[in-house]
């Protein structure tokens, strides 16, 4: 039998007070297997931790339960003090007979006898603890950020600045995101692209930053600390090494009339191109889809151009596999479709647009140099009418969420409207104003008060043309009345979604997301920027819909989190994690299934010829977070955890 | 002098030997499966059945006893033994099989180390056994040379007679006296004939098979595999089996207080001889099933002059994929042959 | 029914409570105990019956029983040792007790060494690993009266030096000169200080070479090496009939009863553990 | 032709050509009532084969017989509706390679059996798609509302007197092809959650702990309570299980061999009605 | 007079909600029935069908089992898992006549410490209402008692 412990701390008169410390003692000293009983005051104190090391010592204990507080008060505590006297600190309980007992039971004698129990229960099980090593596993010291918007680029920024490496991969030809598609930027209105080339340029340049665009993650393996990451790099059919950006080719390919998609599709570009002028890196790629000589065999104008001979039609994708220690996924969001809101008109007539095409209107370097006018025949609109929540906050049509930004940018553009068309009217049809945030709430009171934009509380239920004007049929909620405008162009405050393959992403990364595809945190609010699987972060609006502040804090909170588990060498987990017989397990991978984290793997066990026996399930450690899903799912019991095994907590229930 | 036990005397008969201490315990059928239980009245009884599903093994061997109760205290351990209750009882209405397989089962229990459990309920019960006039196509006891009316492990025997009104009475042995004497004044010394015992076929040939087992060459023979191919290691046929009588020992309880038990445990489980290392003897079904052949018909006769098996047929009628002792020594028959 | 036959008890399945009063740890995972009778009639039945070759069934209350050999000699009845392996559920519980805790014991049972007709002949002694608290049994039994045998060798081998068990014994063998003692380990197992042989037991047997003349040999060991050093020591001129021999197989009565044990038609626990390997070799070899 | 003509026949065919190494099927059982398992090696020992509606064992069990597919020869084998349900199970638990089960399926009725179409598992969806559909009997449905409709004194009673005669013979595990577990549980004795005694509290214990191990896994084949020797009535609980994960989360087993297990997936919207 | 009938009342629990929420109730010094004895687990996950019965083996006259609200699983999803495992395995109990009012399954939060503390001072209640569970004790009684033949 083993020689046990027992330790019953009066916290004061916390629990003597309604225990009779006396009677649990000597019930605990009648026990079997218990060795030594001895109460104190206050055994979280030096001194009492003192005694609980030497009665360990002295009594070549095996275990010991410490009567007292809730263990998530002094559980680390006492492991402590096992581990100092030469006790593995996993063969101590904490039995709470305070935050579970004295303080809330008035009847003594029964809050005694439970006291009793409960110490008793525990007693049965630590002796049946294993000791337990804590898991160590090395760290890479190389991080993978994924996305080169802002979210990406502040991340691997803070990251690299801290000394750590980093590898930059988004996937599209430059960076910038859907920031650098902007105008201007609330609530100070200075110019997006204004603030962000300097980052982009920053990244590209780190000497720690490596930067792989136009490229796309295939596969990642392994857990946190040794995660093994293979990326597509797609070709560009322009040699990275020797381009100059001097921008010949693109000035010479005979095919310009392709939708410019960094434009919104309002403007046109070339088959080989940069998505726009101040792309980092300046290094055109040839749009396969659309280049002459893909399509015919014929062309190779751009390489005639080239004054460097950088073009290589013959250049394939390449694979590379990349070994880092945590992941920071910042993949950003798209806009949603509008077309279900056929009363809308988007996509029939083309003076209905999304905000994103205003802010590429109304950007200096966009298709009209930043001159507000209609698509249709250039004209500047002298009315346009604004259509908030054009799909958010709509659970029949669009999205049942706020997409947070929406009322933020619309009172930008009727701003930037007001500051670009004097004398234009524009009128906003909103469901609420959410302008939470610094400076917030006064930048749309500036829209209303000073730039004298028409805020009308109310759905827009119909868009028709007329008369070569857009009819804009709504409703004043306030006013209670049917509104009729005629506008010269309508924006819709389209919501934003996730990413088109944010779903199958999700699943490739091994991370969950929500019903839409924004990822999941692992906590809401006390861990919004870890996932569940350890290693991997979240920045920006890949979890949900963010503005730049937001993007940015929680980029920076990720590289906080990564910078932190660099500090180590070696990570150190609690040992809490499940484990398999081998001999015993038949492979019905219900546990794999089960596991919420992907950290039950298939192994072989081949016989000494090497032939295959059997497949039994492997938990990987460094990936099992210990919740022991597993263990109660597995029908023959081979699965266990540890710290929580089986014949622990039988033993604890039969002690009751 | 032929002395006949009428059937409607059957209710005196019981009073008697309650009024003389003992209780009386008979086939019933109860909630789908008929088995012996503590009697009252005569109507409870269900002498029809051929055989009961379950056998008067348990009577004696029940399916899991209590041994003694242990409590761990810190410096000391107690226990408490449990025994059987101790009381005179009579089994009316088993059948020469079930009653033959105690006998058999007798000097097993009883070599050197004598089963405690076993012998006080041995000692205590007289066996009133009714002779078959009836069987199925799954009896064997003739081919085991036993008979539907063999006295073997029987106190009393009952027979039969036509017309189903009661059944000529015969005191077999000593035990069975004072049991006897209690009904003595019940019986009719009117004459009456005879049912004529049930015509049991012989299935095999004992002699033949007992010889082919006895060869070591057979041991290794294929025959075992192909003929246990179907066999799921059930413990089915031996637990109905009279004669099986392997244990197994367990402890329950919660941690501070339990109870010994010993269990019916059966030797065509894979864990039966399983080593903690990891190592079976009988690691296969087939080796199992030859076991169960050999230990009934080559080994247990070896030492004590039985086979044990009385040919009630159970493990063949019972069997959920159809196999069966009878099976297995008529193909063995067939291949000594 | 005799009082003598059931060891003394009404209930053959009653175990005898024994207080641990020593523990040794003897290799990784192999633990001894000594253990002493609470009740002065079951230590006199104890005395009565038990003889070097015969085994006990060890246990703990809620966790079951055990079996293994009594490993102390006949000539010393004041205290049962028991040799074991931690693997199962009722060794792991043995392993974890301490000095003072109760535990059960059933037996003596089986039979014994027919230690009378070794008198006057030489003896020698091969064990492997786990398997030398049986022949630990029979050599004090001898040991303890000396006198009575001729040469003694005992040739004991172990997968590496730290499996050795009863190491200050063998120690106390290699000391004295009236026995020779050859230790072996297996190739791979050898500490940097061995000083003694370095081969598997049948290999280390045949170059010893002890003489087969008026010679009794006790084997045991794990059934791959009795399989081989059965063959050397056949080599050597060993007849059969004196090569003896333990047999282990999973008991729960350890009184013939319960179904386990047999090997063919043999009970191990009332027929054995003790055999030749003149009675080995006839039990169907698949079934051991 | 009969279709234990037709089945013969390409058993037959199937053992010649070589395609199958062996034909798992019925033969005559010792009365004439009753079919046993046959295994059938070669062609002309087809003859043995039965095919009626006597034939009620769900044979599926035997595919997970250790080693036997291990050399990836295929095997031929005799399925009712059940059988097909279990191979797919099966073959969702990665016990076996269902291109390696060739199916002689057939149905019964009351007094004939009728051949399925198809002969790899994943053939058979119409016909798994109709049974899910379909009513269970109607007998068992009101045995089962009988039960339901008791207080639940009276039901323990029920189950009491039940599991009472319950002998731990474990034949209801043996024959379930569901049961394949290297180590069943309650052969775990560290810790011993089921008590292996055949007393009523251990009975309870060992028929809730399979009851609950077969949710959402049983095909209600009938084999255990077919083959239970003191006849407990192990079809009703098995079929109110079967009810449950239907109604709870609209699960038939063994639709197909990538049928995810019931009870180790989860939705976020899972019904929960009881949960305070 | 009758001493008033005290029940044994099991609790399986999640160390990162249920526990927590009864680790609240006593830094809010709230009072309740002190019938409950708690087994601190790591997740809803890690809670097995098997520990009810063990605890209705221990004479348990009811069980308690309670996690983190869906969606608030430490683990992301254990208690998902366990939501299904519950479903199933109540509908068995209910089967076999377990009565379901001895068997209480909630979802209390760190924060619903006054939850907690409602809870267990109604299930108690509620528990002795129903008196001792006389029909698994007899279960019990049954494996304690020597065979009656």
């Amino acid at each position: 039998m083993a020689k046990i412990g027992v330790f019953i701390c009066h916290c004061g008169e916390n629990i003597a007070a309604r225990i009779d410390c006396a009677r649990l003692l000597s019930a605990m000293d009648d026990h079997p297997g218990v060795s030594v009983s001895l109460d104190y005051k206050y055994f979280c104190s030096d001194p009492g931790q003192e005694n609980v090391k030497k009665a360990i010592r002295e009594n070549n204990l095996t275990g010991i339960v410490v009567a007292a507080c809730s263990p998530r008060m002094h559980e680390a505590t006492f492991r402590k003090a096992c581990a100092e006297a030469g006790l593995n600190p996993y063969l101590c309980e904490i039995a709470n007979i305070r935050e579970q007992c004295s303080w809330v039971h008035s009847d003594r004698e029964k809050a005694t006898e439970k006291a009793i129990d409960i110490t008793r229960s525990l007693i049965e099980k630590v002796k049946r603890n294993n000791e337990l090593q804590p898991i160590e596993v090395p760290v890479t010291r190389k991080a993978l950020v994924i996305g080169g918007g802002i979210a990406g680029i502040q991340a691997a920024l803070d990251i690299a600045n801290a000394g750590q490496e980093v590898v930059l991969v988004e996937r599209e030809p430059s960076l910038g995101g859907h920031m650098a598609q902007l105008s201007e930027t609330f609530p100070t209105l200075d110019c997006s692209q204004c603030i962000m080339t300097p980052r982009m340029v920053e990244a590209a340049q780190h000497p720690k930053i490596e930067l792989l665009t136009y490229s796309e993650i295939e596969q990642v393996d392994g857990f946190i600390g040794n995660f093994t990451v293979k990326i597509r790099k797609k070709a560009r059919y322009v040699d990275m090494k020797t381009c100059t950006g001097c921008g010949d080719c693109i000035q010479k390919c005979p095919q310009k009339k392709i939708s410019d998609e960094f434009d919104c599709n309002l403007g046109k570009r070339p088959a080989i191109y940069t998505p726009f002028a101040q792309a980092v890196p300046n290094i055109p790629v040839i749009d396969k889809e659309n280049c002459t000589y893909f399509k015919n065999g014929k062309c190779r104008v751009c390489a005639k151009a080239c004054p460097i001979d950088c073009i290589n039609f013959e250049m394939q994708d390449e694979f590379v596999d990349i070994e880092v220690g945590a992941i920071v996924v910042a993949t950003g969001f798209q806009i949603q479709n509008t077309a279900m809101y056929g009363e809308y008109g988007y996509g029939k007539y083309p003076d209905v647009i999304t905000g994103l095409q205003f802010e590429r209107l109304a950007s200096a370097s966009g298709p009209t140099a930043g001159k507000i006018m209609r698509p249709s025949d250039g004209k500047e609109p002298e009315t346009v009418v604004f259509i908030q929540c054009a799909g958010s906050r709509d659970p029949s049509k669009g999205v049942k969420y706020c997409s947070k930004i929406c009322c933020m940018y619309t009172s930008k553009h009727a701003m930037l409207y007001a500051h670009k068309v004097h004398g234009g009217k524009a009128h906003v049809f909103y469901m609420d104003i959410r302008a939470a945030g610094k400076g917030y709430d006064e930048f749309t009171r500036r829209a209303i008060e000073e730039d004298e934009a028409s805020y009308l509380r109310g759905r827009v239920s119909k868009v028709w043309q007329e008369n070569g004007k857009l009819m804009v049929r709504g409703v004043d909620t306030l006013l209670g009345k049917p509104v009729e405008i005629a506008a010269d162009m309508v924006v819709l405050a389209t919501a934003i979604t996730p990413q088109p393959d944010a779903k199958e992403f999700a699943k490739v990364i091994g991370i969950g997301c929500d019903e839409y595809g924004f990822y999941n945190e692992a906590h809401l609010k006390l861990r919004p920027v870890e996932t569940a699987t350890a290693g991997i972060y979240l920045a920006g609006a890949c979890q949900s819909p963010k503005d730049i502040p937001d993007s940015v804090a929680q980029a920076s909170a990720c590289a906080s989190k990564v910078i932190g588990l660099f500090s180590r060498d070696r990570l150190e987990r609690e040992p809490v994690i499940a484990m398999n017989n081998e001999a015993t397990c038949s492979g019905c991978w219900g546990c794999f299934v089960a596991c919420p984290y992907g950290a039950i793997e298939k192994k072989d066990i081949l016989n000494r010829s090497g032939e295959l026996i059997k497949r039994v399930a492997f938990v990987n450690p460094g990936l099992c977070q210990g919740c022991g899903t597993c263990v109660t799912f597995c029908r023959s019991n081979s699965i266990d955890l540890a710290g929580f095994t089986e014949k622990q907590i039988f033993a604890e229930v039969m002690g009751l | 002098m032929i002395q006949i036990l009428l059937r409607d005397k059957l209710d005196d008969c019981i009073t008697r030997w309650h009024a003389a201490g003992y209780d009386v315990i008979g086939p019933q059928k109860n909630n789908n499966v008929t088995r012996f239980a503590p009697v009252e009245k005569a109507s409870e009884l269900d002498l029809e059945i051929i055989l009961t599903d379950r056998t008067v093994k348990e009577l004696f061997f029940p399916q899991t006893e209590p041994m003694f109760r242990y409590r761990i205290g810190k410096q000391a351990i107690d226990t408490e033994e449990y025994l059987p209750p101790g009381r005179k009882r009579i089994i009316f209405g088993s059948r020469p099989c079930d009653a033959s397989a105690m006998a058999i089962d007798d000097p097993l229990f009883g070599w050197d180390f004598k089963d405690t459990y076993w012998f006080q309920r041995r000692n205590e019960t007289v066996m009133v056994t009714i002779a078959c006039t009836e069987s199925d196509d799954f009896c064997m006891c003739t081919s085991l040379k036993l008979a539907p009316d063999s006295p073997l492990g029987s106190d009393i025997m009952l027979r039969p007679v036509a017309g189903g009104k009661g059944w000529h009475v015969e005191l077999l042995s000593e035990r069975g006296r004072e049991a006897f004497d209690r009904i003595e004044a019940l019986l009719d010394d009117s004459a009456a004939e005879k049912e004529p015992i049930a015509n049991v076929p012989k299935r095999f040939d004992l002699d033949v098979c007992r010889e082919w087992l006895a060869d070591p060459e057979n041991f290794e023979s294929h025959f075992w595999k192909e003929i246990s191919i179907r066999c799921i290691g059930c413990g089915t046929c031996t637990f109905l089996c009279p004669t099986c009588h392997c244990f197994d020992f367990q402890d329950e309880g919660d941690t501070y207080s339990g109870i010994r038990r010993k269990n019916w445990d059966s030797c065509s489980f894979a864990l039966f001889t399983m080593h903690t290392s990891g190592h079976n003897p009988r690691s296969t079904q087939s080796s199992r099933w030859r076991q169960r052949i050999m230990h009934k018909f080559n080994y247990f006769p070896g030492k004590f002059s039985m086979n044990s098996c009385s040919g009630c047929g159970r493990c063949s009628r019972q069997c959920p994929v159809d196999m069966g002792i009878t099976e297995t020594l008529q193909e063995i028959t067939k291949t000594a042959k | 029914m005799t009082e003598k036959t059931n060891n003394g008890r009404q209930n053959i399945y009653k175990p005898a409570i024994m207080k641990i009063v020593d523990k040794r740890d003897e290799a990784p995972g192999v633990k001894t105990l000594r253990l002493e009778f609470l009740d002065p009639l079951d230590h006199e039945m104890f005395r009565l019956h038990y003889r070097t070759g015969m085994f006990g069934l060890y246990g703990i209350f809620g966790e079951g029983e055990s079996t293994f050999c009594v490993a102390s000699p006949e000539t010393r009845k004041e205290y049962i040792e028991c040799t074991f392996r931690q693997s199962g559920r009722v060794t792991s519980s043995l392993a974890n007790s301490e000095i003072g805790d109760l535990v059960t014991y059933r037996g003596p049972y089986g039979n014994r060494f027919p230690i009378e007709e070794f008198y006057g002949k030489n003896l020698l002694f091969i064990a492997g690993g786990i398997a030398l608290p049986p022949t630990r049994s029979v050599i004090w039994s001898c040991l303890d009266q000396r006198e009575k045998f001729g040469k003694v060798t005992i040739v004991y081998g172990a997968r590496t030096v730290a499996d050795l068990v009863y190491k200050h014994e063998l120690e106390e063998w290699q000391n004295r000169s009236d026995i020779d003692l050859v230790l072996t380990v297996d190739p791979g197992g050898e500490s940097p200080d061995w000083q003694h042989h370095v081969g598997f037991v049948p290999t280390v047997l045949e170059e010893a070479a002890p003489s087969p003349d008026n010679c009794i040999a006790v084997l045991c060991g794990p059934p791959i090496m009795i399989k081989f050093t059965l063959i050397s020591l056949r080599k050597l001129g060993f007849q059969e009939e004196n090569v003896y021999t333990t047999l282990e197989n999973r008991m729960k009565c350890g009184v013939g009863k319960c179904g386990r044990c047999n090997v063919g038609s043999v009970y191990i626990c009332k027929e054995g553990p003790v055999f030749t390997a003149a009675e080995v070799s006839k039990m169907p070899q698949s079934d051991l | 032709m009969s279709i234990q003509e037709q089945y013969r026949k390409k058993a037959a065919e199937l053992l010649s050509s070589g395609e199958v190494k062996l034909v798992i099927g019925y033969g005559a059982g010792t009365t004439p009532d009753r079919r046993r398992p046959l295994f059938v090696r070669s062609a002309d020992e087809t003859s043995k084969l039965h095919l009626d509606a006597a034939c009620e064992a769900n044979l599926s069990g035997y595919l997970v017989t250790e080693g036997l597919l291990a050399d990836r020869k295929k095997v031929g084998i005799f399925l009712g509706p059940e059988g097909i349900r279990s191979v797919n199970i099966l073959a969702s638990e990665s016990q076996l390679d269902p291109d390696q089960i060739v199916i002689m399926g057939f149905n019964r009725e009351a007094e004939s059996v009728s051949a399925l179409e198809g002969s790899n598992v994943r053939d058979f969806p119409a016909m798994l798609a109709a049974l899910k559909e379909q009513a269970p009997g109607a007998g068992e449905q009101a045995l089962v509302e009988r039960i339901e409709n008791m207080t639940p004194e009276e039901r323990f009673t029920f189950w009491q007197a039940e599991f009472e005669k319950c002998i731990k013979c474990y034949a209801c595990r043996q024959v379930c092809p569901m049961c394949y577990c290297r180590r069943c549980i309650v052969d775990n004795n560290q810790p011993q959650w089921v008590q292996t005694s055949s007393h009523t509290l251990g009975n309870f214990e060992w028929n809730l702990v399979r009851a609950f191990h077969l949710s959402g896994r049983c095909v209600e084949c009938g084999g255990c309570d077919r083959a239970c020797p003191v006849n407990i009535p192990l079809r009703l609980i098995n079929r109110r299980m079967a009810m449950e994960v239907l109604d709870a989360y609209d699960h038939f087993s063994g639709m197909s061999p990538d049928q995810e297990t019931v009870l180790a997936s989860f939705k976020k919207d899972d019904p929960e009605t009881f949960i305070l | 007079m009758n001493e008033q009938f005290e029940p044994k009342i099991v609790a399986f629990v999640c160390t990162y909600c249920t526990y927590a929420g009864a680790d609240l109730a006593g830094t809010s010094r709230l009072k309740y029935p002190p019938n409950v004895r708690i087994v601190r687990l790591p997740c809803t996950g890690r809670i097995s069908p098997m520990f009810i019965l063990k605890a209705l083996q221990k004479g348990a006259d009811g069980v308690l089992v309670s996690g983190c609200h869906p969606g608030d699983c430490h683990f992301t999803s254990g208690n998902f898992h366990a939501r299904r495992r519950w479903t199933v395995f109540r509908a068995l109990l209910n089967f076999t006549g377990i009565p379901l009012d001895r068997i209480r399954f909630s979802w209390i939060s760190a924060a619903e410490g006054v939850k907690f503390a409602e809870l267990i001072s109604s299930l108690t209640d509620d528990i002795r209402k129903l008196g001792p569970f006389e029909q698994y004790k007899a279960m019990i009684h049954e494996t304690e008692t020597p065979v009656s033949l």
